[in-house]
């Protein structure tokens, strides 16, 4: 087998070696009934490269690419254009085949990049230090309210209304397992709750998202400062990141944690994963953060070099006094984060952002002037909710008939509320032509007529 | 050659990425002002490839040389799989999209979760967990929420009991799941002493979590014994699977009487490492768990392949117990792992198991004469040695493993575990060849007998051929520099 | 723009370096009527990555990928599968970002591979020596022509009817311009010729195709001898080089020089180029070779090594007086059949030569069985002709209609000559299954009816 | 680290790509027999990834280092046209599909002659040669082809006239043409001496092949008054394009009076140089030679594009003068080529001139100081040095470029032009940014202070740093060792 380079010969002579008499006498510490004798019956046998290129390419096939056809869903998830060097750099074997750099003096490229990595989270974030990312935003969010609650040692949560009903979830079940109590506002596809009136001096930690799961762009300067009078910490959850090149940065906003997903900077849709999790905090509360650092030392010549630090927060030293029990980040999705933002820098980020911006505005003044749409998000970056006079799983469905992927149906993350039944996320990028949003336009007009 | 950072190559203004000017819109940011400058670097195309390929040529992978990390399973990684990752119909497509544009996708969840769990003999498995240890917290949930179920919320069964011997993310996912920790500890033969753990059982223990084979590389012997102990005291038994690459197509870990055990993609089933993730940790449970599952799920049903999100889904089990990530799980893994194993099918699977086995034992044979194995008779996918050989040289673990650094290699896991002083442990995974094991196990004797000859120095100054020498941990952690801050602003800070 | 690194104020301070004004004044020597003071009209400005690649996407879609669909096309050109090893190696940008090897000291990575590639190819032909490849077996073909009149200073070619035309036009139009006759025997569909007849004492070499063009494989021990006998070199052409896994090598049946495409080993179809020529000798012909060649030395530390060598022969060193005017070789082509290579070995070569012959095989006999289909070649490795009851271009076009791309008519390349129209080339690799054969035979059956 | 070849890591009966068995038919292969044993090696998959990444790290290229290398325009290869080469509809399709399903790829062909046609301002291009050497002969065969058709088949002009200072491959190309060459001398501003051409100008001339930029890196100011005079004789005017990356978006060849000049993809259009190709040299034409090309090419009609395959074709020429290669042309680099394009456009391929020229420049004005420029005023795109700076100091070029190694670059071109003694040519590229050249130049000018400085020893022992020191070229042209050969053989022979 084209993998396995053992000959039977090479078998032999290494069994002799050994000085047993055949590789199932180095399982006898297997109890008998459960040593199997043969491959277990029912699975296929092992097949070449051609043959499982075609039984999973057949899989493939029986997929939508969403690029094939006018796309626009987001919901916490983008497509945008990823310059071809990213991924051609992430698959050079040194970078893709390599393991954590606990070996520093073997692993400086991978350590380099975090490093990197971390100050363009900081920098976009407007914190002050972030981490080498976690799994995603969903878990990032979870990780920042169980830091809140250590550094404010309290236990309760309060939760927007417009943050991603993911991060929630994920929050909820930590929760439950971890024993802390979270409070969430009800859905906000209006932006108008008042968060500050749920923190009390139980309150670890206010978690809002912006823009919002519905749209919405929020100056959160007051809602930090009076977060901040209740002793509690501001968390604000990112959950497209290319916002970050045109709004005012949460740091500066006064939050204490950002969260986001870093999905659209780097990395492709990939049916939900893996994406790469950031996690950006104040100097002050580094030694609470989860996940892993890279840090900028000296080695034995006094040459500038990086290793991984402030373990002692980790599970593999800490066990369970670990701030977390994370033990892998998103490494390659970080480097391909890092390479595309690297391509980007300053001028093609915030001019990625602009257009991003620029297309929703465009999408939205158009469907604005169909009959029976009306858009609710009175701001928005790159998506916004707008009002259906039909149930949207309904159009969603239709338009998907017609070879449209037309946004996402806030009853699919919100099954059962009836007032939400008519909801649609919309969201436009810069991989969205005219012609998609004439096709949009023109599918939802006959769907509704 | 040295690499400055990207912010040290800063070119204000250049960008590697062409973007139309956008179009001119009234904006819609409400209240919030546009922000200022961010700090970000420019550069070109041609400077971002340069930097990132010089940036690889200074570590060490599977693909430059044998990579013998214990417990990690650096094995190869195939081309295919990430071929066929990139597919567009998988790369491609939205976690949101509606499920009759995304049936393949389903179906190839579906399809591994059948490998997944005939390979292991158990009835259901949650495909969602985004790593090893993400997986753990996944299969002690669903133990906590299956006793819940079983006693009522009010249940006192809080104590789990780990071996001392236990990857460090057992402890941790046990404390972050709402349990207390109890250490078990091991006996002379590097397995769990099963006197000792038998009389910790009682009535407030929920969990055993066990690495199976263990993290000395040894299988244990008393695994039934230990799990109908378990089951008898009303606990349930978690299984560390980060080594089931040691028995896959051998052992089905239903047989040993396992009720959850978590699958690490990335070592079993060969999905890239990339540098410390993604990972993707799937969670086979058995009957008496399977219903104890996150959400979402992927269900097979008259019209084709569907997602259950939420428990009003008339599919649900009635008994999940939530989300742990964002969407429905690490995709692009699953498209590695499926190709991985059909590639290798059941016959393949099963001699990766053996040949994993086969080389590490050989290694230990060809080894234990110039350094000291920790325990007597095979080992399994792992050789552990201990630091005994070195007693006098002057010579640690550590400096060992840095001068196998100048010789080509990647060094061992070392220190780890706690059991033995001074742990080497050595995994060379099923795909060395018997020409590579040799020619490391050459320098491996090499370097031991140079050890035990007196040559200190050569240890205590390496690595020398690296891009940095040893590096300074202590120094790092005291004072963290944890990002790049422009010079002027590190001047500033220094007055 | 993001290839270019230069900075508006770095352009400035390197003008004001080099002391002049403007980079126009660096332009100077160009007389004033030939310089272009603007970018040059209708032709487009540039363009982003994303707006690149959807038009040049537009032009691929516009194409039907052989993988696509049942395929059967050969004559010169196979489809095979290809490992994804090979396109993630030569893609590694060491290999190719590389210039020709001239530099011992920092590409031994390519000195090692074309002499691995070298040997590779003496292997498979069973000759002493190989080059490190020409453009394609076309060119090399007509390089072993003029190499023979080098070697036996002679002037008079002589080639087989069996020879691929492209292989004979390239061979003839050097012979125009550089001076030499060509005789050519008549298209051989039935494989009858007797080439050792044309053979004089002024001829410096027969070449002859094994396979031949019309599909037949033919011991060629007896022509070795008689063309021998007259002091000429035998040329044996190889169009499909998986052919060499299963028949006699050419070496062994007495050639004197063996050229070949390389293409079906690590590359793709490509739409006819690049391709790889593969260009093997005798230990005595070392010094008459046209192209590259590396060679095994020591460095100044004893240790082995290698260079180019022999480079008295080529033209950046002899000039006029060089064996060949070729400086380029086909450097990652071959690397990609170095690998593919390697990633066979001696048990998968052979193996995928037997598979190729056996689906030939179950084609031809399932072909036979067709009203209106005779199959011509009496003996084959891969592909065959077929005579239709209708001329092959026209049939050819319906099934490509239906969706099958059916063979190559013979008339494709042997225009006009009503004697071959209804002739039709099939060929069948190991990329083609059960089913595909089928849609060509029921295919096949509607069109003939 | 030392790397074995392949051949002496055969595990015999392992392979690397797993077939199924052959289905069993009866053989159809006449009378030849199936052969028997070939001698590869057997390797399994890791084996080989691992052996070719190792052999990669022992390369230099453009991605790991500025790479000055002088006429050989070593820039930037964007990664956009290696994705776009993939596409399968332009990889997966055969030469000879009936040219309604290749409609798009015949496009792109004609868009791309289209660019060609247009940037150079002639009429008509050959796209087919596959190199910049066969676009020379397919040029120059024109040229022959329109004599003959102008004067007959018996015309006299067999005569070349070629600069001492051409690339070798113009008088190499024009003796495989059929014609004699003539080699025309420079005078001291580093140009063809008018004088001396005008001279040698009579009724035998076919043609003069000229480079412009020339190799000096300088351009032939009197070009149009050669072409004049060139003309006047009877005669045609081939121009070498080598360095056409240097002027391309600011002059048309067409306005300089040029009748024919192929163009390098891989140096002016960026089309990678792999190890040595493959390359694509399209030759374009002017109006006198345009009908004068080789078969195939494509043609527009009403009922989309076509090819002419041949002579017969009602939309043929009629002049065509044969066929140069096999199919239609290096259609993966014209993929490439066309992306290149594409993505700088008429502005961008203008400023890619005007960078190079700049470049070239800043490290002429930056190292004339300390290095000795052989030629006054202004370069194009390539900067020429001789050695009278190192005059003395007991130093070669050679030596300057092995110790260039050692600081991380790769050496310039060496000893070529033949004009000057111990060249040194310097073609940065427009693709290095200022901070790569300032980086450089330090280097160059701390390697020019340390020779005149008398530090003989550290160039004649350079290269330290590489992974092997100097190679000893004249052993290996005395003997050749062009292949492996198993030891056993290697025994025999000696014996």
């Amino acid at each position: 087998m084209r993998y396995l380079p053992l000959t039977e010969a090479d078998r032999k002579s290494m069994l002799a070696t050994i000085g047993v008499p055949s590789v199932d006498s180095l399982f006898r510490d297997v109890p008998e009934s459960a040593r199997l004798s043969s491959p277990i019956d029912g699975l296929a046998p092992h097949a070449g490269e051609m043959e499982v290129e075609r039984m999973v390419a057949a899989m493939a096939a029986k997929n939508v690419a969403a690029g094939s056809v006018p796309s626009f869903l987001g919901a916490g998830a983008y497509r945008h254009h990823v310059p071809a060097a990213v991924d051609h750099l992430i698959q050079r074997g040194e970078f893709l085949t390599s393991y954590t750099p606990y070996q520093p003096e073997v692993t400086q490229g991978t350590l380099q990049y975090l490093f990197e990595f971390q100050t363009q989270v900081a920098l976009i974030t407007g914190m002050d230090v972030a981490n080498a990312s976690l799994y995603d935003g969903a878990t990032s969010c979870a990780e920042a309210v169980m830091m809140a609650n250590r550094a404010t040692r309290r236990s309760r949560a309060v939760l927007s209304g417009g943050l991603h009903p993911h991060y929630r979830d994920v929050t909820a079940t930590n929760a439950r397992f971890h024993g802390f109590e979270v409070v969430t506002a009800p859905a906000d596809p209006e932006g108008g709750e008042d968060l500050a009136a749920l923190v009390d001096d139980k309150t670890s930690c206010v978690v809002v998202q912006n823009p919002g799961f519905f749209g919405q762009v929020r100056d959160l300067t007051e809602l930090a400062a009076a977060v901040h009078a209740k002793g509690a910490l501001l968390i604000v959850a990112v959950a497209e990141v290319v916002s970050l090149g045109l709004l005012t940065s949460p740091g500066e906003m006064g939050a204490d944690i950002v969260v986001a997903e870093g999905q659209s900077i780097g990395n492709a849709l990939n049916f939900g994963g893996p994406y790469v999790g950031l996690f950006a905090t104040r100097d002050k509360y580094v030694r609470h953060m989860p996940g892993r650092l890279t840090g900028q030392t000296v080695d034995a010549e006094g040459r500038r070099g990086w290793v991984l630090t402030l373990s002692t927060r980790e599970q593999h030293i800490r066990r369970e006094k670990a701030t977390s029990n994370i033990c892998t980040n998103s490494g390659l999705c970080a480097l391909a984060f890092t390479i595309h933002m690297s391509l980007l820098g300053e001028e093609g980020f915030g001019r990625l952002a602009r257009i991003n911006h620029a297309k929703a505005v465009q999408l939205a003044d158009r469907l604005d002037a169909l009959k029976g749409v009306e858009i609710v998000s009175d701001s928005f970056f790159n998506e916004f909710t707008v009002r259906l006079k039909k149930p949207a799983a309904k159009v969603v469905n239709k338009l998907a008939k017609a070879g449209i992927l037309g946004g996402v149906p806030v009853s699919r993350l919100y099954p059962g509320d009836e007032a939400l039944a008519d909801l649609l996320l919309v969201a436009a990028t810069e991989t969205n032509t005219d012609a998609d949003m004439e096709a949009l336009a023109s599918g939802l007009k006959e769907v509704l007529s | 050659l040295e690499e400055p950072l990207i912010f040290e190559q800063d070119s204000p203004g250049t960008t590697g990425v062409d973007l139309p000017e956008p179009a001119v819109v009234k904006s819609r940011l409400g209240k919030v002002r546009e922000r200022g400058r961010i700090g970000l670097p420019g550069l070109s195309e041609p400077e971002v490839i340069r930097h990132y390929t010089r940036l690889s040529q200074k570590n060490f992978a599977i693909d430059s040389g044998l990579y013998p990390l214990g417990s990690c399973t650096m094995k190869h990684n195939p081309r295919l799989n990430e071929k066929l990752a990139r597919l567009p119909g998988f790369s491609d497509i939205h976690p949101l999209q509606p499920e009759r544009t995304v049936q393949g996708a389903l179906e190839l969840i579906d399809t591994l979760a059948h490998w997944l769990k005939t390979l292991t003999g158990m009835p259901a498995v949650a495909m969602s967990p985004a790593a090893g240890a993400h997986g753990e917290l996944c299969g002690m949930m669903s133990i906590r929420a299956a006793i819940e179920d079983r006693d009522g919320g009010t249940s006192q069964r809080r104590r789990v009991l780990v071996p001392e011997s236990a990857h460090g993310t057992n402890p941790a996912t046990a404390a972050a799941c709402g349990f207390t920790v109890d250490a078990i500890p091991a006996d002379e033969t590097g397995r769990v002493d099963v006197g000792a753990l038998k009389a910790k059982l009682g009535d407030d223990v929920a969990a055993i979590m066990l690495t199976n084979p263990n993290t000395c590389g040894l299988f244990e012997r008393d695994i039934v014994e230990i799990a109908e102990a378990v089951h008898a005291a009303g606990a349930y038994f978690y299984c560390d699977g980060a080594n089931f690459n040691a028995i896959v197509g051998r052992v089905r870990p239903a047989d040993l009487g396992i009720d959850a055990m978590h699958i690490n993609l990335h070592k079993t089933f060969s999905t890239p490492h990339g540098g410390g993730g993604p990972g993707s940790g799937p969670v086979v449970l058995s009957e008496a768990l399977a219903k104890f599952v996150p959400l979402p799920y992927v269900v097979h049903g008259k019209d084709g392949f569907s997602l259950v999100e939420n428990g009003a889904d008339e599919d649900s089990t009635g008994k999940e117990f939530g989300r742990l990530k964002g969407f429905h799980g690490q995709m692009g893994m699953f498209v590695r792992a499926l190709s991985y194993i059909l590639s290798h099918g059941a016959d393949g699977l099963r001699q990766v198991a053996s040949d994993a086995v086969l080389n590490a034992n050989y290694v230990m044979a060809s080894l234990k004469d110039v350094m000291t194995p920790s325990f007597e008779g095979p080992c399994m996918h792992e050789a552990l040695f201990d630091d005994r050989f070195l007693k006098g040289t002057g010579v640690t673990t550590l400096d060992f493993a840095k001068a196998m650094i100048d010789e080509g290699y990647h060094p061992m896991t070392m220190y780890f575990p706690l059991v033995v002083h001074g742990a080497f442990l050595i995994e060379p995974t099923e795909t060395e060849s018997k020409q590579s094991l040799d020619a490391f196990i050459r320098v491996m004797r090499g370097l031991a007998e140079r050890a035990k000859a007196g040559d200190a120095d050569h240890f205590l100054g390496a690595p020398r051929m690296t891009p940095r020498r040893r590096l300074d941990e202590t120094g790092a952690a005291r004072k963290p520099v944890l990002r790049w801050v422009p010079e002027v602003e590190q001047r500033e800070a220094a007055e």
